[in-house]
Parts: C-alpha cells; structure tokens; sequence
C-alpha cells in the first residue's frame, strides 16, 4: 500500500472491538455521578497526582469529586495549585491534602498561606524534574540522576540523595509513582486514546504511565477511532473516561471564556 | 510427536519431523492464546509465539503489543498489501486493528518495564524450575544480541514461555537449572509446551495440565527437574480465557 | 529614573514613579529583544522578561519557547480571543505562531536542558559578579516554588539578566556576591538594566553599553560591585540584532 | 475562541517565517548532493546515530552518503544492523565503523561475522536500555539508575557501572549522546517539524534531541506548517530536511513493495 496514507485497520469494527478491549466509557450525563464513585474508591492516605499547568490540562470534574469523595490525607501531586477554591484548590479547603507535591503554588493563596501556617506540608521540586521523576516511574524505572545544583534546590520534608559519579555530584531522583491519576484530555476515543490540545498537554502524558489507576476527563469523545499515527496516549494506560458535561462549571477562568465572559 | 523434537523457535523446520512441528508450534499458539483476558495488553515475542496472534479473540479483545512501537497489532498483512512502514518486531509486514496507537521506542518500553503490558510470550533455549529462563545467547555461537528480550522477560508481570519441550537434539529444555547464559531470573509464571502446561514451582515444575495425546509419564520423561503433579488437569483446565479461539480475523492476512 | 527604582519584576508599579518605571521596563525589553539571531529558541520568563516578546523582530524569526509545552509561542491574545487551552508560563493568555509545537511537560524541559533552548531571558532580585544568579526566594517571605526557573538558569546555555538596576528599596541588585538564597551559580552570561548592558566578568561587572541618558558615573554609583569600563560603548553596541525590532507582529494580541 | 477547534497561527505568512526560523531544507532534486556534502562534515572519529527498527524510520539516503562521504572510525548508534548491503550495512561496508551499538544485529549477516572474526566491534544493549539512553541525552540528564539484573547483561567494551540503591543494585546507565542524528520521517514542514508514520517512528523522536547537528530525511514536504497538536518532532531540533526523491532506491525491501514487487 501508499507508504503516505494513513494506516488503515484491519478487520472488525472499531465499536465492537472498544466495547471489549476498551476502558470503561461515561458520557456526560453520568460523568459527575460517576467521577463521584470513582473519587470514593480513593482511600484515606491515597496519592494521587493530577495533570495540568495553571487551568489548561486541569482535571476540574475529578478533582472537585476527589474533594467531596475522596479519602483523607492524601498526597496530592500536581505542578501547581491551581487558584483559590478551584481543581487543586478545592481539594486543599477540603482538608484531605496531607502533602502537595509542586513545582509553584504561587496562583493560590490559600496554599501558601496554609504553608506557612504549618497546616499544609508542600514538597517543592523544580519543574522539570517532576516532571521527570513522574516519568521515571511511567518507564518503570527505578531513579534518574540529575545535575542541577545540589546545594540551591528546594528543601525537601525527606532529604535529598546524592551520590559522586564521574567527578560530579548528583542528586538521584526517584521514580514517582501514584495510586490514582486524574487527567485531562481534549479528544477520547472508545479504546481510550488521548489527544490534548495546546497547552493542555504538559504533565498528562507521563501521569497517563504513571499511576497504578488512571482515569481521563475529555471535551469530546471520538466516534471513530483516533488516527494511530495521531494518539498522544495511547488507550492501554486508561482505566476510564469522562465526557464532561457542557454545562459543567468548576468556577474556571475557561468556563467564563467559554460563556464568553472575561476570563 | 513427542519424539523428534522441533527445532527451536524461529528456526524453521525441515523434512519429515516438519508436520510434527509445525502441528506442535500450533496446538501451543492455539493453548497459549487462551492465557488472556479481554483487554489485557500482550506482547508476543520472535517464532513461535507470533503464531500466538493467529489463534486470539478474532473480537480484537486482547491487545498486541509490538516493542517496536504497536499497540493494537493485527495479523500479518496479507500479499501485496505489504506496507513498508509497518512491521512487528521479529519484521514481518503486519497490519493494525482498530483502536490501534503507534509509539516511540521510549513509550514502547516504558508500557514493557511499568506494568502495562500485562503479559509477554516468549520462546526458549532453557527454563529453569526456579523460573529462570534463557532465550537469548549460547556461547560460542554468534550471538546477535538481546534486542528487547530482557525487558520483556525481567519487567513484565506474566512471562509465559512458548516453545517445544525439547531442544534439537532431544533434549529437554525444562531443567532444574539453565546452563546456558540467562535472561532472566525467577520471572517465568507459566510454560505451554506440545505435551504439557506447567509452572515453575520452587525447584520442581507443577503439571497444570497434559495434553490429549500425552501421558503423565511422557511428560516426565522428558523433562529435566521433578513434576508436581497433584494439580494437573486435562487440556485448557487452567485456560483463562472461556472459549478456545475460533479462526483468525481476516485469513487472507495470516499467512505465517 | 535613576532615582527612585522600581519595583522588582512582576509586581507591578504604582504611584509616581510608575511611568518612569514602565518606561525603564520597555527600554530593557527592547534592548534584550536584541540579544538573539534568526532561528533562535529563546525562553522568556515571568514578569518583565515577558515583555520583551513585544519586541522580537516581527518576521517570528525568532522562536519563543514557553516553560509549560510551547516551541513558537506569538504574542499575548487580543481581549475576547482567548484560548482557554493556551496559556504561557505566566498563566497569560498568548497566541502561537505559524510553525509552532505543542510538546508535554518532559519533552519541553528536554529542550531546555540538552541545549536546543539557546537562551533564557529571567528576572532578578541579585546577581552576583561571579555570574550568580538569585531569583526565586527571599527567606521570611512566602517563598511560592521555583518553577522552572532552576533549569533555565542552570542549563540554558545563555542566561540573560533582564531587571531593573536596583530593588525597591533603592538597593544595587548587581553585587559582589548575592545574600540570597541562589536560583544557578555561575551561569549568567548578560545582563540588561535601563541604565546598561553589563556581564559578569570574575568578580566585576564588564560594562559594555550605557543608556543614552545614563554616565558610567551613575552606572557605577548604583552597582553594588566594580566596574570594567575600558570596553563600554553605547546603547546597542553590542546588540547581536543588525536593527532595532520594529512594533509587534499584531497589536491586536499585544495586550501586555 | 472554541476549545475545540485547531490552534490557528497568528501573524505573518508561515512561508516568510519559515524561511528565517526554520531549518535548511532541500527539495528532491538535490537532496541526494547535498547529503553528500553534510556527510562529507562528519569527522573521523566522530558518532553517529541513526533512527529506524529494521528498515522502517531507517534514513537510507544519510547512511548511504555516510558510507561514502563520512570519515573513518566511527562509533555508528542504531538499535540493529539492518540487512547486510543496505543502510547500516552499507556504512558496515564501506570499512567506517569502528563500533557499533545496537541491540541487536542478527538481520545482518555480515555485521555478525565481522563481530565474530574481530573486524568489528559491537556494543550490545538492550534494546529499552538503548532507548532509554538516547533519551536521557535527549533530556539533558546525565544517566538513569535501570533495575535490570546487571549479572545477565551483555558484556560491554567499557564495563558498567553499579550502584546500591535503596537495598537493591542498580547499573548506571550513562546518556548517550552523539554528534551527528541521522533521522528519517514521514513528513516535514519548512520550520522542520516533523511526523512519523506507523512503525517508522521508534528512535527518531529521541536521536532528534540527543545529537549536535540533526539531519532528516522525509519522504513529504508539507507547504503548510503542521498543525501544533500534531507535531512529532518539533523543529527547533532540526538543522536539515532533505526530501528523498521518489526514485532514490537503496536496494530495501521497502523500495520493492513501492515498486509493487515482492518484499
């Protein structure tokens, strides 16, 4: 065949495969009642890491279902904290986040003013390599060394491990693994293929390997099966997908603009 | 059958024994692919356990996966339908099922070492009762190296060995101990062999299951550690999936 | 505007000084805008070195990398236009370019570290004469994380300074040494004030341009550290740019 | 705007643009000279790593001028040997290769007697491990910690090295970097963004990172810049597109399915 088309299936159709090899499929009228349910399967000491930098990539319908159903104590992984009372933000007034692993909390207020009144434990890694160590563990291995200044980097409640190699000193980062991850995504398919959208993408893909269950929140679902050459994620990592209720407003800066109001 | 034993995986057979072997490598692909649930994740390595894809749910429910970057591999492509870019592992022409996603070599692994290809099938010079196993080198023959068979065989949560019960030379590729250089060790969770299904089980090889034309005792005979045989069953006793899979899904893309 | 200093990047300026303040800004966007060739991959941080986008030449020859997943990054959204999926750093609403890429978090990093990210443009509160650089935290106050600012000052391979001359106490913010808490030792390459270029140079600071309304006098009187003089020139002297960059690309989206 | 919709450029033309920011591209006419001059740039002594599985994502045009224009004693990178005569075979031929590193080189009849009487060296990783590597290059990390069982890896030129961590025993695996990537693709825009296609992607996403200088071959040139979201590669990374011109034929099995002849 022309090495220039796309790869065309083979075989059954797609709606039968996915029903059988596919994670299980919520549309948008069950998503809040289910991401409900799912939250409530979260355990008291869960960790649990969520996708997104600043609003975009932000799995708002899990993480406010994570504040009202989820288990207690958890260490809450995500880049940032969102704003006051939104997505991370929710969490936090909930009083379930034993720890926040970030890379800034600046945005919300409330974070940083629990901080520092000792009342919220926050872990601090530069941005990268969180990132970094989030795909560590969706390679499955084990550590990764890393030259940034040993001396100059955050403060951490474990203290950091170095060790001399090849004349220099490095930190070694640990895979970071989580119970649960909550992600956003644009598109899904049936199978659990993800695409996201701009700058929606940042942390979910190595979240999508990262985590021991995974479940995805999307704008739209995909009748027909994403272009392979086009996934970002590919479905086996997906354990469910929400389509998130057009109406759905967690009190985003996104909500607003899609109301055409200022952000 | 249970005589001259096949050559190896991924050698091609000759002669006489060539329909013994070739009826041996299918009753283990057709047994092996009942290993799997709908949705699992599957990697199948070089030789015989490519066969494996032949005999899966023709529903595409069990997932292939390809560490040269496939999930969602399908049968091998039929004649002409060749694409160039579009190959497995071991590089036959193949082609995708619906719902498929291609990868980087990273990712590809990554989905290996992190658990989310929930099973791999590979073949076998060795398999030791301790669940060693030794499928990729024996010195003093030119080794052509590794490829992905440690990843596989160290990281992936079912390792299930695919192979005939004995070597070339007629002897057995069960031992108490692999002698040859390994691939990894204590990993291997089941073997399906022409005669048998088995288990390493601490030093011994529990018998799970014999295989209509076999006997206890020639699945002894033939293997080289102590069998556990309190447990074993008929022929797909401890098959995970329900029903034995019907026909490949398109016939004209299965011509391995 | 050497008098009363404004305030440190990103928070904004109030009361009488504030034009003066905003005029100083966009005096060092500009001339930052100039530190950077064709083909380019150049990261804008927070706050001021944000501005200096507005600047860059309005062909998009070169290319803004942002932080959270953006290779092309244009200038910020017209009111109304926002995208709420594309964000800069900042949490700015922004826009892309023809040619742009979005990337993850990893990848994006990726480039900033193994060097595909040219420069990075970051602002101050101290940088020390030996290159140092202090950014991110002042012990007593609510020290919100680092961000990315700890790779890009560290791995990038030209760090460019870009800051008002003095903090709002009126303090040098170019010392000696710093006395805060440190983002990269070493690593800054260029410095941009609204009263000079400098660079660090072992223990002094090399003055290569001074602002047209500026005296080495008055640079050196708010310089918290010696001065190499002997090869200062004008403003843009020593500007990699051939032209001054022209007005941005859209006004419609250069909202900042 | 709608989330929904393709991220649309602002701005100036993308061709205007492109010809400032993006990378040097070569129309078919004269890739195949220009090759040879880019390969006639790579030093003696100088490593090389190649992209491609097999023949797919393997760039033919560049390892053919390497083979005849590139300089002696080169550490070659790729994850296998292709088949003897064409690709890494050719260079193998042509006497440049003083190391090559691969997983595995079985396809290669003439790589695997020349490893066997001496006249070639050969690294052998496995074939995560190799990736993984290139990667950590890629990400401008100095080395990751790998749980496989140091005792059962291939012997290496340059022994390993192990460190306990955490009670286990883990090898160090240095990144790999090189001087020279030789990437193929599917297609690419004027900026050198790049799209890869069913199996042709496996190492080219990572070799584009990993190396000084990045030369790629594609089979396309899109006039139009590809969209944002779906950018594989994305083009800051690139220094050369060069696109193979239709009846370049490297003797690859490839060649023959497009010619309707049998693999």
């Amino acid at each position: 065949m022309s090495p220039g088309a796309d790869v065309p299936a083979h075989g059954a159709s797609p709606t039968e495969v996915a029903a059988l090899a596919g994670p299980e499929v919520v549309g948008p009228e069950r998503a809040a009642a289910r991401a409900a349910d799912l939250a409530a399967t979260v355990p008291g000491g869960a960790s649990v890491m969520a996708s997104g930098f600043g609003e975009p990539g932000t799995p708002f319908l899990l993480l406010h279902a994570l504040a009202e159903h989820g288990g207690r104590d958890l260490t809450l992984i995500k880049n940032d904290a969102n704003e006051a009372g939104v997505g991370v933000g929710r969490v936090l007034d909930a009083g379930k986040v034993r720890r926040l692993v970030a890379s800034h909390v600046g945005l919300n207020r409330d974070a940083v003013r629990a901080w520092n009144d000792g009342t919220l434990e926050i872990e601090i890694h530069p941005q990268g390599i969180l990132a970094e160590r989030i795909r560590c563990a969706a390679a499955g291995l084990p550590a990764f060394l890393s030259d940034l200044d040993a001396d100059l980097l955050p403060e951490t409640p474990e203290p950091r491990e170095s060790v001399a190699w090849r004349g220099r000193s490095c930190t070694v980062e640990p895979a970071l693994h989580a119970d649960v991850a909550l992600i956003r995504a644009h598109r899904a398919d049936r199978f659990g293929n993800l695409t996201y959208r701009a700058s929606g993408r940042n942390f979910a893909p190595v979240m999508a390997l990262a985590a021991t269950r995974v479940w995805v929140e999307v704008d739209e679902l995909s009748r027909e099966p994403i272009p392979p050459d086009q996934v970002h994620t590919p479905g086996a990592a997906i354990d469910a997908v929400l389509v998130v209720p057009p109406d759905f407003d967690p009190g985003s800066k996104a909500a607003r603009i899609r109301r055409g109001e200022r952000p | 059958m249970t005589k001259g034993a096949g050559p190896e995986p991924g050698r091609g057979s000759q002669g006489e024994g060539a329909s013994h072997a070739s009826q041996a490598r299918e009753r283990i692909a057709r047994r092996v692919a009942r290993e799997f649930r709908s949705g699992e994740l599957v990697n199948l390595g070089i030789g015989l356990p490519t066969q494996v894809a032949m005999f899966l749910p023709p529903d595409g429910s069990v997932r292939v996966h390809a560490e040269n970057g496939i999930v969602g591999m399908g049968p091998a492509a039929a004649p002409g339908e060749e694409d160039p870019d579009l190959i497995d592992a071991g590089g036959r022409y193949v082609t995708v099922l619906p719902g498929a996603a291609f990868l980087d070599s990273v990712t590809s692994f990554a989905l290996a070492r992190s658990g989310k290809v929930h099973a791999c099938v590979l073949g076998a010079f060795q398999v030791g009762a301790n669940g060693d196993l030794a499928n990729w080198r024996v010195p003093g023959r030119a080794a052509p190296g590794v490829g992905g068979a440690m990843e596989l065989a160290q990281k992936v949560p079912r390792v299930i060995v695919a192979s005939l019960h004995r070597d070339r030379d007629g002897d057995p590729k069960l031992l108490d101990r692999c002698t040859l250089p390994l691939t990894a060790r204590g990993t291997v969770t089941r073997i399906v062999t022409e005669l048998a299904v088995l288990e390493p089980a601490d030093g011994a090889f529990r018998l799970l299951e014999v295989a209509p034309d076999a006997t206890v005792d020639e699945v002894r005979a033939v293997t080289g550690a102590p069998l556990i045989e309190d447990e074993a069953g008929p022929w797909n006793a401890y098959a995970v999936a329900d029903a034995a899979a019907p026909a490949p899904p398109a016939t004209k893309g299965a011509d391995a």
